[in-house]
């Protein structure tokens, strides 16, 4: 049998990287071939050539054999190759209907765009990843987990005969992670070759088929999923070991560093209260929607408190933007980092000092030696893999931006310090690395409040998780012995806001 | 500040209650369109209660449409470059160029009205080509771009006819003097332009292309839409319609003008913005940038009725350019 | 187009400055008498300025043009009084400088050459008012920053002010900005404001045409409305014959750059003194003012002015 | 089109290897302002070698330095506005007003001389604050809020003083007229504003916070950085340089012009982009901008010293234009 994807010898280069050399990769029809590697390893470079965004530098693709010359974007959907953007691909004025069908809308009498056949189809879509959702939304509203189900969607609208998802899971939750493998398999019985990127290891082991490893753009072994253990890959990829433990045995805190009493914000929080103390890391666990985010935003100055109060060290506070936030010892690393987080246009020394423009600088002027100091610092601790502190953050992999994102805000030194998905995009290794730096931090005395959609993170990191639902603080848990069920649970159980058990 | 900017009254497909008109009322709701509409109306009506014998007459109103079918003809298409993130700054260039190339090839050299009329266009369609080629071929941004060019063109204007051409021809002259039911030309030619423009912007999976492009054009490439292209041919579809807005306008004159269109750029960007573009693109409708025409023309009828000295209509039409943003600002914030 | 006139190798070299140096008016008269001065005293004379409205670029035109020491220069005056301080300047660089078109009355030039924009309002009013026994409506359009535009406005107020008393009133002074088609819009605008206006005056070379337009698309008839204005193209002239325009003033514009070229040479060359006041400079041959006089076309003298330009 | 550029190029906490002078040539290195700079350099040897006589003159060379100043005040601040992605069209009325104020204030009332120009830098201050207030707290888009105040300033102008106030007062002129070294105050006082506004951009903390702005406005917000009040005082820094060039005009001229300032906005935007800033906001530096208003005037002075046809000119300064902008442009393709 033809293989449907073979790429044979790719090499790319990009401006002070060499991100693919000479590296080969087969998917047979039906098969998910898993494509595992560090941050920066070349993953998504070796998706977007398939998919015709980039051409490679030398190295030939083949779709059944067939060899294609220089594709763009266009002709690789002619050709049948659907993907999934790490980065996004959709815009957000528009209706998820029109993203959905981007520059493909059906159409009917004088090229009039068929909208009602748009609609329904875009609905059946979507109903097939399990979401019901408006499909005239505009996807601006949408939070990042709704977003990413309609990327997928708009990926799954073509006929395919082969699709890339490049980490679609990295938002989503559990119940929509376990959809999408049902459409994965779906599609590969009919004979879709889909090659699947992801940091989770766990999802490699119940999706995939076969599994080709990158380090720094190049191959370091190809498996049969069923033949390798984690272990295994985690070696090929980080050149060694990386394990994940929990946190172990009641660690005493401090004070109430933080505490949130009765939040409401609009339109979607309600009713939030939880306390953070030093030295704790608190979770706050919960579906897509729940209003987490929009909760530590209210709670950072950066949305408008309907209600309710904000404690720091117990005394109220009311801020008036994310600076007096900052000035009373608050920190925010905000869950969408292209958006909300970084300055992609900037290099990584801007970023990094962006939150401490007067730690960088002498008498009110900044000192770029301070500043270069800092962010070398920060590159070696968080092991950020960029050629330089000069280089542009945008021209970052995904898990180095993210990195750079916590660089910015432990550059602040706060004391008390909310993190919005903290490894959404990481890779094993850095999350491992990341989650020893919240530990480390935490065991100094930082107040932590993670907010994470990665259930196994939550476990793994929280001293205390506090769950949330619709908008409302639904019940607490001790980190040390919950369980994913409990959260879960506590999660998705219809509450009322007459009915809350709300925590202490 | 562009970046500053509330959220975007982007075109959406609205749920489909009820019969077309319906629908499209439905759309209009909760946009800047809709806004004018009322505007427009309101202005009407007061100004013909309060001057029944000098607003709503016939004259009156054949002369605002008339005055205004040049700005809303440039406005189809600056809409489209908006819509897309682009804009054009040399549109009043294009349009002296192709009114004098038209004026020369029929009054000098004795072509047919008709075919001067084609050249116009045509000449229009090129400037508006090589616009779109320095944009997206030498990747330099449409503002400097059209900057250039709009000196550039107004060079080659100067150079073509320095005196520019009167009289142009009585054949030239009838297709922008002749009257149909009470109005010349020009406006029912922008009446067909900007219905044919309202329309395909609206409906044609083509020129929905556009709203992609100004709403992320990383994305839009990323979709397969031909960004590059797409933007090159939104420059030639505005350089058309200046070109057409030019010999329409030396057609009505009778006469070539060098000076033609200095300063039209800006009236047309307001319009347009004030019809709901916005610098960044991926919103605005053909139809709200009609209106963002017809209010301005109205506004300014309305000031020399009203016989407000000019020192006083500056200041006023800033306050209602000002007004005519604000009140749907307005109503934003109040969504959250 | 030609903007250098005269022998290429003559050392000696004039300058004319304007704003929007290439209008169209400029090309067709001024340019004419550029030419013809430069041939016949085998000198050059350049253009040099702005082409669009820009008073900064003119002023830095002036100033950088003097920079060059040419033999002379004429800058058009009728734009602006801040103009004054930058042909100061070349006074005292030692570069003879005239002014023509719009005076600057402040500057230390050696004279101006050109008409007198008062007369010219007073002119277009006259005309009018015979028209108009009964007196009536009357509206004015312009360019309302044009320094020049203003005197012309302040000369047809002032003479319908004096010798129209009770009968006129003029109900409008509109800014058309020197575009054919902002005057048709402001005259359509007018007409609706006012149903029974009597005249309406354009002062720059662009309004007429506009007002013109206006009335035929309104569907006015011929001396329905007594229209005054400059004169334009050659084409223009045929309103007076039809009718549409009652007069049109003529300011022989060919005159200004030649008189203003001459007398410069003159200056430079000529080694007569004057005793009389007017002699700047120890006694130079120079005029304070030189009016080339205006002209009005009305519809009794436009078939010779129309025979000899030229326009069926 | 906006979103179509290429990579920019933000600035950066560059390396500080060796001395000053050699740290500055590397800021500039890779830089549009370095671009330009080897092109100013290029066009003066160029036209010291072919018009010795002409070109390197004192008074030709003071002519164009003080033609000059009032640009590069005004490149100063926009430079600080399109960092910050935002910009102000409204500062040629800005200048008018201050100027008109300034003259009003000494030539009618008879102040004293400093406080009619501390009244016109305040007018202008005052201006700019207004444009900051639409900007920011009533969320109108820059375009449209400073479209806008440009008329209505313009109006006020015309409001105070319909004619202009000539002369202003000796007392008055000697601010604008006196010469030091050569050339006149206004280039003395555009030389200290432009190092300082240099300096101060590249230097301190607080500035560097526009660039961030510019960058991504909501990540900034989120970042600590108060967006909407730098917005504010970007404005009003636009404003009272604005005034500083209305009242150095006003002086240098002893007459306040109603017209002053017309169509300056254009100019100032295109040096502004010419050195290196962008309409998305991020980057350029006020050299980069000083040096685009440089070389646009040493372009136009090469110009007439050649003695190159007026109906040529437009044309010229179009193709430098498009030249100075592509020859960077060139660079980024070969990079990406
Ligand atoms: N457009 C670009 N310009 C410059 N460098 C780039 C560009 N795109 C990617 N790179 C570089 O190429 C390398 C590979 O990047 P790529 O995005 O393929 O990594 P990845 O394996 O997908 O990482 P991640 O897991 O973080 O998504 C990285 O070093 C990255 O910095
Ligand atoms: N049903 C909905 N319709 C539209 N927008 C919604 C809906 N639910 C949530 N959102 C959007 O999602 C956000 C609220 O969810 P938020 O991101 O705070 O929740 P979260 O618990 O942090 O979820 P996530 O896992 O996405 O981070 C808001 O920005 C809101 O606009
Ligand atoms: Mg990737
Ligand atoms: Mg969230």
């Amino acid at each position: 049998m033809t293989a449907r994807i073979l790429a044979q010898g790719i090499a790319k280069q990009f401006p002070g990287v060499q991100a693919l050399d000479a590296v080969s990769l087969a998917v047979e029809p039906g098969e998910i071939h898993a494509l595992l590697g560090e941050n920066g390893a070349g993953k998504s470079t070796l998706g977007k050539i398939i998919a015709g965004v980039y051409s490679a530098d030398a190295g030939q693709v083949f779709i059944d054999g067939a060899a294609v010359g220089a594709i763009d974007e266009v002709e690789a959907g002619r050709l049948g190759i659907g993907i999934v953007h790490q980065e996004g691909s959709l815009v957000g004025q528009l209706s998820i209907a029109e993203n959905v069908f981007a520059g493909r809308q059906p159409t009917g009498r004088f090229g009039r765009i068929d909208r009602r056949a748009m609609r329904e189809r875009t609905r059946a879509l979507l109903a097939d990843l399990g979401v019901t959702l408006d499909p005239d939304l505009k996807v601006a509203q949408l939070p990042p987990a709704q977003a990413q189900v309609v990327e997928i969607a708009k990926a799954l609208s073509r006929d395919l005969r082969a699709l890339i998802l490049d980490e679609p899971t990295a938002a989503l939750t559990l119940n929509e992670t376990e959809r999408l493998f049902e459409v994965c398999r779906t599609l590969a019985a009919r004979g879709v070759a889909i090659i699947y990127v992801s940091h989770r290891l766990a999802e490699i082991f119940a999706l995939c088929h076969g599994v080709t490893v990158l380090k720094d753009g190049r191959v370091t072994g190809v498996r049969r999923v069923a033949e390798t253990s984690q272990d295994e890959l985690i070696r090929l990829m980080v050149g060694r070991e990386v394990h994940f433990a929990r946190t172990t045995g009641a660690r005493s805190f401090g004070e109430i560093r933080l505490e949130a009493r009765g939040i409401a914000a609009a339109p979607f929080v309600r009713d939030a209260s939880f306390a953070v103390r030093a030295g704790e890391i608190v979770c706050l666990a919960g579906l897509v929607g729940a209003g987490r985010s929009e909760t530590c935003e209210a709670i950072f100055g950066a949305r408008r408190l309907a209600a309710g109060e904000v404690l720091v060290r117990g005394r109220r506070v009311r801020f008036g933007g994310p600076w007096d936030a900052m000035a009373a010892g608050l920190g925010m690393a905000p869950e969408d980092r292209k958006d909300a987080g970084l300055f992609l246009s900037m290099d990584v020394a801007a970023n990094v000092c962006a939150t401490v423009l007067d730690k960088v600088s002498s008498s009110g002027r900044i000192s770029s030696t301070k500043a270069d100091a800092l962010a070398g610092r920060f590159i070696r601790e968080l092991r950020i893999a960029t050629p330089s502190a000069r280089h542009l953050v945008g021209h970052l992999s995904g898990g180095n931006q993210q990195k750079v994102l916590l660089a910015k805000w432990l550059a602040m030194e706060p004391d008390v310090l909310i993190v919005d998905e903290p490894t959404r995009g990481v890779d094993v290794g850095a999350r491992s690395e990341i989650y020893r730096i919240l530990r480390d931090l935490a065991s100094r005395g930082l107040a932590l409040l993670v907010v994470s959609s990665d259930l196994p993170e939550v476990l793994t990191l929280a001293d205390r998780i506090v769950v949330m639902a619709d908008g409302c603080t639904v019940g607490e848990l001790d980190g040390a012995t919950a369980d994913e069920e409990q959260v879960l649970r506590l999660a998705t159980r219809h509450t009322r806001v007459d009915a809350l058990p709300v925590a202490a | 500040m562009s970046n500053l900017a509330l959220e975007p009254a982007a075109p959406s497909f609205r749920s489909r209650a009820g019969t077309l008109p319906r629908r499209t009322l439905l759309r209009l709701a909760n946009s800047r369109a809709l806004m004018l509409f009322v505007l427009v109306a309101a202005l009407i009506a007061a100004m013909s209660a309060f001057y029944p014998n000098n607003f709503p007459t016939r004259y009156n109103i054949a002369a605002v449409l008339l005055n205004a079918a040049q700005n809303a003809i440039l406005v189809t298409g600056m809409m489209l470059l908006m819509i897309a993130g682009g804009f054009d700054l040399s549109i009043g260039s294009i349009l002296a160029l192709a009114g004098v190339w038209a004026g020369v090839a029929v009054g000098w050299w004795g072509w047919p009205a008709e075919a001067g009329l084609l050249i116009g266009i045509a000449v229009g369609g090129l400037a508006g080509l090589v616009n779109g080629l320095i944009v997206t071929r030498l990747g330099i941004n449409a503002l400097i771009a059209t900057l250039a060019t709009l000196t550039i063109y107004r060079g080659l204007t100067y150079l073509t006819a320095g005196t520019g051409v009167t009289p142009i021809g009585d054949a030239f002259k009838a297709y922008g003097q002749s009257v149909f039911l009470g109005v010349q030309t020009p406006f029912w030619v922008m009446l067909a332009v900007v219905t044919v423009g309202a329309w395909l912007l609206a409906n044609t999976r083509f020129f929905r292309q556009y709203y992609f492009i100004g709403g992320n054009a990383r994305a839009a490439k990323l979709s397969g839409i031909r960004v590059e292209r797409l933007t090159l041919i939104g420059f030639v579809i505005m350089g058309l319609l200046a070109g057409l807005a030019g010999v329409l306008g030396a057609s009505r004159l009778n006469s070539a003008v060098v000076s033609a269109g200095i300063n039209v750029e800006l009236s047309v960007i307001t319009a347009t913005v004030l019809g709901g573009a916005s610098l960044k693109g991926g919103e605005g409708t053909v139809v709200g940038g009609v209106l963002g025409v017809l209010f301005i023309a109205l506004v300014q009828n309305a000031m020399i009725i009203n016989g407000i000295g000019i020192f006083w209509q500056n200041i006023i039409v800033g306050l209602v350019l000002l007004l005519g943003v604000s009140l749907d600002r307005f109503k934003h914030t109040h969504r959250g | 187009q030609e903007s250098n006139f005269g022998p290429r190798d003559s050392k000696e070299v004039y300058y004319w400055i304007s704003n929007k140096a290439n209008l169209p008016l400029f090309v067709q008269y001024d340019y004419v008498g550029m030419k013809r001065v430069a041939e016949e005293l085998k000198v050059q004379v350049r253009v040099a300025g702005p082409t669009d409205f820009d008073i900064p670029g003119f002023i830095a035109a002036v100033e950088q043009v003097c920079a060059q020491k040419p033999a002379g220069v004429s800058v058009v005056g009728g734009f602006d009084p801040s103009l004054t301080e930058a042909v100061n300047k070349c006074i005292e660089m030692g570069v003879p400088t005239v002014v023509d078109d719009g005076d600057l009355p402040l500057s230390k030039r050696l004279t101006y050459i050109g008409t007198n924009w008062t007369k010219i309002g007073e002119a277009q009013a006259r005309a009018m008012m015979a028209k108009l026994p009964n007196g009536g409506k009357l509206a004015m359009t312009s360019i309302i920053n044009a320094d020049n535009m203003r005197e012309a406005v302040k000369g047809f107020t002032d003479f319908v002010g004096a010798n129209g008393k009770n009968k006129f009133k003029i109900v409008a002074n509109e800014d058309d900005n020197g575009d054919a088609a902002k005057a048709a819009q402001i005259t359509s605008a007018l007409l609706a404001a006012n149903p029974d206006i009597v005249g309406i005056a354009g002062f720059d070379s662009e309004s007429g045409a506009g007002i013109v337009r206006a009335l035929q698309e309104g569907g006015k008839k011929p001396g329905e409305i007594v229209v005054t204005a400059m004169e334009q193209t050659p084409d223009f002239f045929k309103n007076a014959r039809d009718g549409w325009v009652e007069g049109i003033v003529v300011q022989n514009r060919e005159l200004f750059i030649y008189y203003a070229v001459k007398t410069l040479y003159d200056y430079n060359h000529n080694g007569l003194k004057t005793s009389g006041l007017t002699g700047v400079n120890g006694g130079v041959p120079v005029p304070p003012t030189i009016d080339t006089g205006i002209l009005l076309v009305t519809k009794s003298n436009v078939g010779k002015v129309l025979a000899a330009l030229k326009v069926m």
